[in-house]
């Protein structure tokens, strides 16, 4: 499970825009991409907390334009909320092996 | 509402027991609040217990005595049915007294 | 729930006004008698002296021993910092005061009690502990100070926040 | 056996992420049998705790450790519930604007039940649990409800619960398919590893109970909600069982569903079941 996690994670981040300096379009390109895998973790009533916190500092980044950080809060979101989303599938069958039978 | 003191005393022979629960928050002054405001400190010190007009338990706390405090002691030369008389007072002027019979 | 009076109320608090009175002009002179209990008033020096030793003098005005009549009994891992059980028990006699000090705490004092004649030298209580510290109970029994100390682990803090 | 499932189960999952399907409903759900899982379950920490007395799982954390035994024996004493205790036998007996009392919404107006909660209502088809069922009393009385996770709440818990002290839980499942799903669902919820830190209730309190986390020692699962309502010392206040589900989520890091949220009722459900048998030891006192 950890390996897929970190290809996750990984696969999120190699889209990062290369060495010109970020702007607003990236940003918001970033969050409405981390907003929306955020969405679909609540759906799931699986959110994470720190999903929450990373998506609220990008927004925070973004409107003060500090898109840099703004972008790297909103990436981090996603892949956080990606992740709380495997771990619900992952977890809907996954748990019987830890029931006491 | 009921005093902020629960008692109980309950005498065997000649020696009483006695436990005391207080409702008080006893904030020591150093905790901050959620917004993160220093809550004033606020805490009981002193606490007197007197039986037959002589007092038979004298505490004064500082701002380490726990919230809700407890204490328990135990005194003779009192017998089941008198009075025993419980008054504290805190750092902000605060104050509250009851009396208990033995039991 | 009212408050009997005994025969001769008046009579009896004149004569114990008159004693603390002078107790409390004794109290006030720099080196109290050794008998005069950690007299009647707060002792608000003592609760903010920082440091243990420094505590003690100012409550007592002379140093403990250790004495193994002095029983302390407090958990060895306190479940949690804010609510400690701590209690003491002496088999000395002539009991005036029993104090408690936790050393590492903001302030070492953290509780004291004068001990009546008539009164059984031993009290329960509850106490915060900000971390890990050695907890000191000190019996004042006939002017003398003796004291027995015991570390407690805390590993969540007890002071809120 | 164990080891043999959970392989086949890792296997399926990594299957299941290649294709990214949508997760096809594998396996048909299995009859659900309570009665055997509940004996199951009780064996598990009969045989993992054998020097424990079965009553004393109740007393969560203290049943697994002597030296924090002694320290809640010296708390009992004069217990700093005493205050929520006495405020909700206050509260239970002052009547409501128009009149009528939490007894009138009751059976037995509301003495020695709390071993009967919660149970699933068939009308609804779902769990209620004690907290909701009070809150519908209020609400049915023209009174505003109050909220799940603060001192009113818990103050009727606690003496409703002191109430039952004594008696054992006794939760029924009806012969009704919609009952076996909630049990089922609580049991899934019980044993879903959540937030980042990826743990389940199990992780903590069946794989460790008696370990600490931090200066905590978990409490066993079996007879975990026999004491709520909980003053904590930690709070330095009262905690009802919507307290204490919210807190633990927010503690792996998971967001935590509303109060009541059908999941809390159904693991409040498949808890109690379990327990059935051993005492109510409500309200309690803990680290």
């Amino acid at each position: 499970m950890k390996l897929s996690l970190a290809l996750a994670m990984l696969l999120a981040l190699s889209f990062a825009p290369a060495a010109r300096a970020a702007n607003e379009a990236d940003y918001k390109a970033a969050y409405t991409a981390a907003e929306a895998a955020s969405k679909e973790a609540a759906g799931m009533r699986n959110q994470w907390t720190v999903t929450v916190s990373a998506l609220a500092a990008a927004k925070k980044a973004g409107d003060s334009g500090d898109f840099d950080r703004a972008i790297a809060a909103a990436k981090e979101a996603e892949a956080l909320a990606k992740a709380s989303i495997f771990q619900a599938t992952s977890e809907k069958e996954a748990w019987k092996a830890m029931e006491i039978r | 509402m009921a005093s902020s003191i629960r008692v109980r005393a309950t005498s065997n022979g000649d020696i009483t027991e006695v436990q005391t629960l207080i409702q008080h928050p006893m904030d020591t002054g150093l905790v901050k609040d959620a917004k993160g405001e220093l809550i004033p400190a606020h805490y009981i010190q002193e606490l007197k217990f007197e039986c037959n007009g002589k007092d038979v338990f004298v505490a004064n706390w500082g701002t380490a005595v726990s919230k809700d405090p407890y204490v328990k002691f135990s005194f003779k030369g009192a017998k089941k049915g008198d009075d025993l008389k419980i008054s504290w007072t805190d750092n902000k002027g605060g104050s509250d007294t009851t009396t208990a019979k033995i039991a | 729930m009212t408050t009997t009076t005994d025969p001769h109320p008046t009579r009896r608090l004149i004569l114990q006004g008159a004693a603390s009175v002078a107790l409390l002009g004794l109290g006030n002179l720099p080196f109290a008698p050794a008998l005069a209990a950690a007299n009647d008033k707060y002792p608000d020096e003592a609760f903010k002296l920082k440091n243990e030793a420094d505590a003690i003098k100012a409550l007592y005005g002379r140093t403990a021993e250790p004495s193994d009549k002095v029983k302390l009994d407090a958990p060895e891992i306190a479940e949690n910092g804010g609510v400690v059980p701590i209690s003491v028990t002496t088999t000395l006699d002539k009991v005036t005061s029993i104090s408690f000090f936790v050393a590492e705490n903001p302030n070492a004092l953290a509780a004291s009690y004068r001990i009546p004649d008539g009164t059984i030298p031993g009290v329960a209580n509850r106490l915060k502990m900000a971390k890990t510290s050695n907890v000191t109970a000190i019996v004042e029994a006939d002017g003398k100070l003796y004291s027995a100390t015991k570390e407690v682990k805390v590993t969540v803090g007890g002071c809120g926040g | 056996m164990k080891a043999r499932t959970a392989l086949l189960l890792g296997s399926l999952s990594a299957a299941l992420v290649a294709f990214a399907l949508t997760s096809p409903r594998v396996v048909a759900a299995d009859k659900v049998d309570s009665v055997a899982d509940a004996k199951a379950f009780q064996n598990f920490f009969f045989q993992k705790f054998p020097d424990v007395k079965h009553e004393d799982f109740v007393n969560g954390p203290y049943s697994m450790n002597a030296d924090m035994k002694r320290q809640w024996q010296e708390k009992e004493e004069f217990p700093p519930y005493e205050f929520a205790l006495d405020a909700g036998k206050e509260m239970f007996s002052t009547p409501f604007k128009n009149g009528k009392t939490y007894a009138d919404c009751f059976p037995n107006g509301g003495i020695g039940i709390r071993q009967n909660y919660p149970y699933f209502d068939d009308k609804e088809g779902k769990v209620v649990t004690l907290e909701l069922a009070l809150n519908r009393c209020r609400e049915a009385n023209g009174e505003a409800p109050y909220s799940y996770v603060k001192d009113e709440m818990a103050s009727l818990t606690a003496y409703m619960a002191f109430t039952s002290r004594g008696k054992l839980m006794d939760i029924k499942i009806p012969d009704d398919p919609r009952a076996l799903a909630a049990f089922e669902n609580g049991k899934r919820y019980f044993y879903t590893r959540r937030g980042q830190l990826n743990f389940s209730c199990a992780s903590c309190h069946v794989q460790s109970p008696g370990e600490r986390i931090r200066a905590e020692i978990l409490a066993p699962a079996l007879g975990i909600l026999n004491a709520m309502p909980i003053y904590r010392s930690e709070w330095s206040g009262m905690g009802t069982t919507s307290r204490r589900f919210i807190t633990c989520n927010s503690q792996t890091r998971a967001v935590p569903l509303e109060p009541q949220a059908d999941e809390y009722r159904d693991v409040e459900y498949f808890l109690s079941y379990v327990a059935n048998g051993l005492p109510i030891s409500g309200p309690g006192a803990r680290p």
